[in-house]
């Protein structure tokens, strides 16, 4: 009985782990050009209804807070102050449910 | 001994082996990437530099060439090949030799004279160095940091394909002396046959006294051995 | 579209300029043309402020083959061998985006010279950031040298100089200053004057996109608070792509088809053309549907101002077209013919068969703003430091804080992330005074070195330009190497502000002296203005490039000390000179005073003297001695061989501090074996040049006679441990 | 007339542009430098509640292709050959739509 209890505290003081992907672009009318090469090189190796690539980085990132909106704006933040670049790129934000 | 060295667009010690080779009395020819044959060669050299930008994946694109085919073909039929550093990341993507080489373990561009430690003498690429001979040897890389399962890692122990290590001065191997985060501080691999060698230090920038020293020279004389 | 003021404004041009423009053009500008005038009139292109203080600067000389006025600088290195180069700043662009500035900085430095004909060889840069305490230094710094050594690297040209710097001056504006050499031969040097008519003009190199539209504008604005918001289109460099256009390039010079060659960098296509038709005294006409661009819908207006990188213009003699469009196939670049040469001496500009602006070429170039502008002269300072008003302080202390502050660390963190060896010709890798890079194939070598010192520049400025162009020629004579010519980059705050514009005046004059006395001419160069934020402007920051000649090429000489038991002589005059120095900076935050004095003279002679010392081979480590002092210098030498020294204190009397600190110029350590001691003596003697016998190397411990003994590994680490932990 | 009739000719000629995302990471055992840094900065960055954070790459391709499921395959095509190196890295593929 008493197990159970405990467990149950632990269980509401635990925050939930929230889950996020973030896309990173670049922006239209930035050069691209490891995106140009892969795009060619994928032309010559014969693919060709490919109509256009292009290429950013993706991020998945785990975070132990409980309020979705607050977890969102903390990953926002991290996007902000380190991942992103914000003068040549975008960003996307989704949660992973 | 005809060399031949495989050039592919921002592939940029091109020059800097041919240079080397000649000097060692190779018989040298320039193949460029977009060749579908290749020169009869005893010995075939995927130069340094950044191909393709190094763009996607060091190594990635030029994997895809046409010439590619036919240095495979080569391979199989047992010539020599030689990868130095973005050569190196070359035949892993094209799967001459397995693993690959991750970003260097502190995301910079490392370019410095490090040492080597040759594990293995008993091949065509080192048969005049000693035995655990170390070698000052120079490397420039952003992704250098060999990678590879435990399955072949077994392998590489086993069979002795582990030509060079990285070290220090005085041929210690450890963690301090591994400039790149390497796994088990791998300079440089063989194959199963023992026909391809990927190193990611540059020998042809060590053949002379006044650029560098001479420590390079030997894995020229032993191919010609 | 009515050109209204604020549309002037914008374009960075004043009222009274864009009425001249009416005046040349006989009519209102549509805007595209409006847009042309800005970028040509802006300060970068047309050098307005500074125009009529450059012309002062000695630029012949029987070892110039191309002075100021081409893409790059071309000197003789004898044989059939020519040195081509320059530096240039890209330091606007660099703040804003540290890794994109900075690379594009490279790639455009470089263009300029493989433009020319040359193969690059070397890279260089200068990089003067902010305080390390404010908040944006760290990444600025990590930013501009990744940058520099992403593109330098990729590119497979070896980065084998510079110099960094801190001040809390460069807080709110770096400066990015690349410098980069070539080698060609002498009858196969190329330049931008067209000449012909109805010649191909052909576009080659990158597609054009929206890349930093008005980015030589920008360069030419001071920055606000709210220019990090601005977020202008910056451009993005592709070294991949450059180095493409560089083989291409040389490739097709082998042949004679080009009439001329110009890379479009600021500017781009507009600067680019009108350039090459000015200097032709022609007209030169464009189609703009052919320009390749990566965009789409983009307009004639974007694309006269676009900057895109790795792009380049050839006038083509006729019939080669074919050929040439061969060359650049094979390297997947685009080669397309957007326009011919005329007569008419307009740039003629056409966008689907119509005209859609019309300028004389010279409104553009010789008819652009020449300001003389107005500046007053610095007073020197009276202040005297008196060492008995200050703290305390032991040697041993003062020369810690020193080789662990910032700017006297060991910069291998830096140098570590660019390839120095890559072509096989570095013989003497960043770290010493000069590097030295062999010719190809030869067994002779040049050796080169940049510098600056803008806090002499701010406190006193002819001194100040004296002594950089002093401190660059004894940094290429400590490795053995004549020097022969440099390249300056000239950054400054606001020009029109008349105390900056004093700066820039003395400074030149300062440069002028030095470079006329030691026949040291300018060959090339690049001014920035507006650097600066919210009328704080930067200290006075020229920097001089200078490249010299190692005949035939031995054993390189650099500052380790070769062995124990050698005997150190101190070449030059010391009087103890303390002002301005590292030492008062760094240990008391003091920076008042003037500047060590100049004497040309002695300059001149104890250098010269030293290079025949040299080519007689008795020297066998050398260093001039600057920021720091003797005991720094000395320091160095321990630190980089692992071999120390014992110096005697000196035999008159003098502050100890004064002595060992002192900032006094043209002076040198250098080691020579006891054997050799009356021979150099007789030579030293024979020339006038005054010199001490300050002690020997020994094993480990740097020493001075009972006030310091450190052991060569400490003093390593002390020098070592900045970078690492920042 | 005429000109509605070649009109819809087109359009029934014309493929499909269709899009899709690929995301690319490197296998859970493969040491991952970059991601290690960005974490540990992140943290000393003082977003404490982080737990976690992977960085991989990001495509978006699009393709001229009818079949949804058939330009699926085309796409995968494309990672195997040459967008992901299957030694150390997983990817996914999801259609945009
Ligand atoms: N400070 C200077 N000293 C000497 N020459 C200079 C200086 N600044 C610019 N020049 C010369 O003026 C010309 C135009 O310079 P710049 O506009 O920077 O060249 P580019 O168009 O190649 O970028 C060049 O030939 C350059 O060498
Ligand atoms: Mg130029």
């Amino acid at each position: 009985m008493k197990l159970i209890l405990v467990k149950q505290y632990h269980l509401n003081l635990k925050k939930n782990k929230l889950k996020f992907s973030v896309t990173v672009t670049l922006k239209k009318d930035v050069l691209d050009p490891q995106g140009k090469v892969v795009q060619n090189t994928l032309l010559n190796m014969g693919i060709d209804s490919l109509q256009n690539i292009r290429q950013g980085k993706y991020f998945e990132i785990e975070i132990d807070e409980n309020d979705d909106l607050f977890a969102k704006k903390k990953v926002d933040d991290m996007c902000k102050k380190l991942l992103v670049n914000l003068i040549i790129e975008d960003y996307k934000i989704n949660q992973i449910k | 001994m005809r060399s031949s060295v495989i050039v592919f667009p921002g592939s940029n010690c091109d020059r800097d082996i041919a240079m080397a080779l000649e000097k060692l009395q190779f018989k040298n020819q320039m193949v460029w990437h977009k060749e579908t044959k290749l020169p009869k060669s005893d010995l075939i050299v995927i130069p340094g530099g950044f191909s393709y930008g190094d763009y996607l994946r060091s190594g990635a694109i030029a994997g895809k060439s046409l010439i590619i085919n036919e240095v495979i073909k080569s391979a199989n039929s047992g010539c020599l090949i030689l990868g130095i550093c973005n050569g190196f990341q070359i035949l892993t993507e094209t799967g001459l030799l397995k693993g690959t080489l991750l970003r260097n373990k502190n995301l910079k561009f490392i370019n410095k004279d490090i040492y080597i430690n040759v594990m293995n003498n008993k091949t065509n690429f080192s048969n005049k160095y000693k035995k655990n001979q170390v070698l000052k040897i120079n490397i420039a890389h952003n992704e250098g940091n060999y990678f590879t399962d435990s399955k072949h890692l077994d392998e590489l122990k086993k069979e002795n394909l582990i030509v060079f290590k990285y070290c220090d001065e005085k041929g210690n191997i450890n963690e301090n002396s591994n400039p790149n985060g390497s796994l088990e501080n791998i300079a440089g691999i063989l194959n199963k046959k023992k026909n391809i060698l990927g190193m990611m230090p540059h020998p042809e920038r060590m053949v002379e006294e006044i650029i560098s020293n001479k420590d390079g020279v030997n894995l020229f004389s032993s191919l010609l051995n | 579209m009515k050109i209204t003021d604020k549309i002037i404004e914008k374009h960075g041009l004043k009222i009274e300029e864009f009425e001249n423009i009416k005046k040349l053009l006989k009519r209102e500008p549509n805007l595209l043309e409006l847009g042309i005038f800005s970028a040509m009139w802006n300060e970068h292109c047309s050098y307005k402020s500074s125009k009529i203080h450059l012309k002062k600067l000695p630029i012949k000389g029987k070892q110039v083959i191309q002075g100021p006025g081409e893409n790059a600088g071309v000197i003789d290195v004898g044989d059939d061998d020519a040195i081509i180069f320059k530096i240039e700043s890209h330091n606007h662009p660099s703040y804003i985006e540290p890794y994109q500035g900075a690379a594009t900085g490279v790639g455009g430095i470089l263009r300029d010279v493989f433009t020319m004909g040359a193969r690059p060889i070397a890279l260089l840069n200068s990089i003067h950031f902010g305080s390390p305490k404010h908040s944006k230094t760290k990444s600025l710094l990590n930013g501009v040298v990744s940058g520099i050594g992403g593109y330098g690297n990729c590119i497979g040209i070896p980065t084998v100089a510079g110099e960094t710097k801190f001040n809390e001056t460069y807080n709110e504006n770096i400066l990015v200053n690349a410098m980069a050499v070539g080698h060609a031969k002498k009858d196969k040097i190329f330049y931008s004057k067209a000449k012909g008519l109805n010649k191909s003009v052909v576009y080659v190199g990158s597609k054009t996109g929206r890349d930093g539209i008005h980015g030589a504008s920008m360069a030419s604005a001071e920055f606000d608070e709210n220019s990090d918001e601005k977020k202008p289109t910056v451009q993005v460099g592709d070294p991949f792509t450059e180095k493409l256009l560089m083989e291409a390039c040389l490739e097709l010079m082998k042949d004679n088809s080009i009439i001329s060659i110009q890379d479009m960098g600021a500017a781009g296509l507009t600067s680019s053309s009108v350039e090459m038709a000015s200097k032709g005294n022609l007209g030169i006409e464009i189609e703009l549907d052919k320009v390749p661009c990566r965009e789409e819908n983009m307009t004639p207006y974007e694309m006269m101002l676009s900057e895109s990188q790795e792009r380049m213009l050839i006038i083509l003699e006729d019939g080669k077209e074919q050929e040439a469009k061969k060359i650049f196939d094979k390297w997947d670049l685009d080669f397309v013919v957007i326009g011919k040469t005329t007569k008419t001496n307009n740039l003629t500009l056409k966008y689907n068969n119509k005209i859609e602006g019309e300028i004389p070429i010279d409104a553009l170039s010789s008819k652009a703003p020449i300001y003389n502008r107005k500046w007053i002269k610095k007073k020197p300072s009276k202040k005297q430091i008196n060492l008995k008003d200050l703290k305390k302080i032991k040697i041993e202390d003062a020369l810690i804080k020193i080789l662990s502050s910032p700017n006297h660390s060991n910069k291998s963190w830096i140098t570590n992330q660019y390839d120095q060896s890559v072509m096989c010709d570095t013989v003497q890798k960043s770290g010493s005074d000069a590097a030295i890079i062999r010719i190809h194939n030869k067994d002779k070598a040049i050796a080169v070195s940049v510098d600056s010192s803008a806090n002499y520049c701010k406190s006193h400025p002819i001194t100040g330009g004296k002594q950089i162009v002093s401190e660059n020629w004894r940094n290429l004579v400590t490795v053995g190497a004549k020097p022969l010519a440099i390249t300056n980059c000239l950054n400054f705050g606001n020009p029109e502000n008349e105390e900056i514009m004093g700066e820039f005046a003395e400074c030149l004059e300062g440069i002028k002296e030095a470079c006329e006395y030691l026949d040291y001419p300018v060959v090339s160069g690049n001014v920035s203005f507006y650097n600066g934020t919210n009328n704080k402007n930067i200290h006075p920051t020229p920097v001089i490039g200078g490249v010299g000649l190692i005949k035939k090429l031995n054993k390189p000489l650099d500052h380790k000390f070769k062995n124990e038991n050698n005997i150190l002589l101190l070449i030059g005059k010391t009087f103890g000179h303390l002002e301005q120095s590292c030492f008062l900076k760094e240990n008391f935050s003091i920076d008042e005073g003037m500047p060590p004095e100049i004497n040309l003279l002695n300059e001149k002679n104890n250098g010269e003297t030293l290079l025949k010392l040299i080519d007689k081979n008795l020297i066998l480590s050398s260093h001039d001695i600057s920021s720091g002092g003797l005991i720094t210098a000395l320091s160095e030498m321990s630190i980089s061989s692992g071999c120390g020294a014992k110096i005697q204190k000196p035999k008159k009397l003098m502050n100890l501090l004064k002595y060992f600190f002192g900032e006094d110029q043209a002076r040198y350590v250098v080691e020579i074996n006891a054997n050799n001691l009356s021979k150099v003596e007789n030579i030293l003697k024979d020339n006038d040049i005054y010199y001490d016998n300050i002690g020997y190397t020994q094993e480990e411990y740097l020493e001075i006679e009972g006030e310091l003994k450190i052991s060569t590994k400490d003093l390593f680490k002390i020098n070592n441990e900045w970078y690492n932990s920042y």
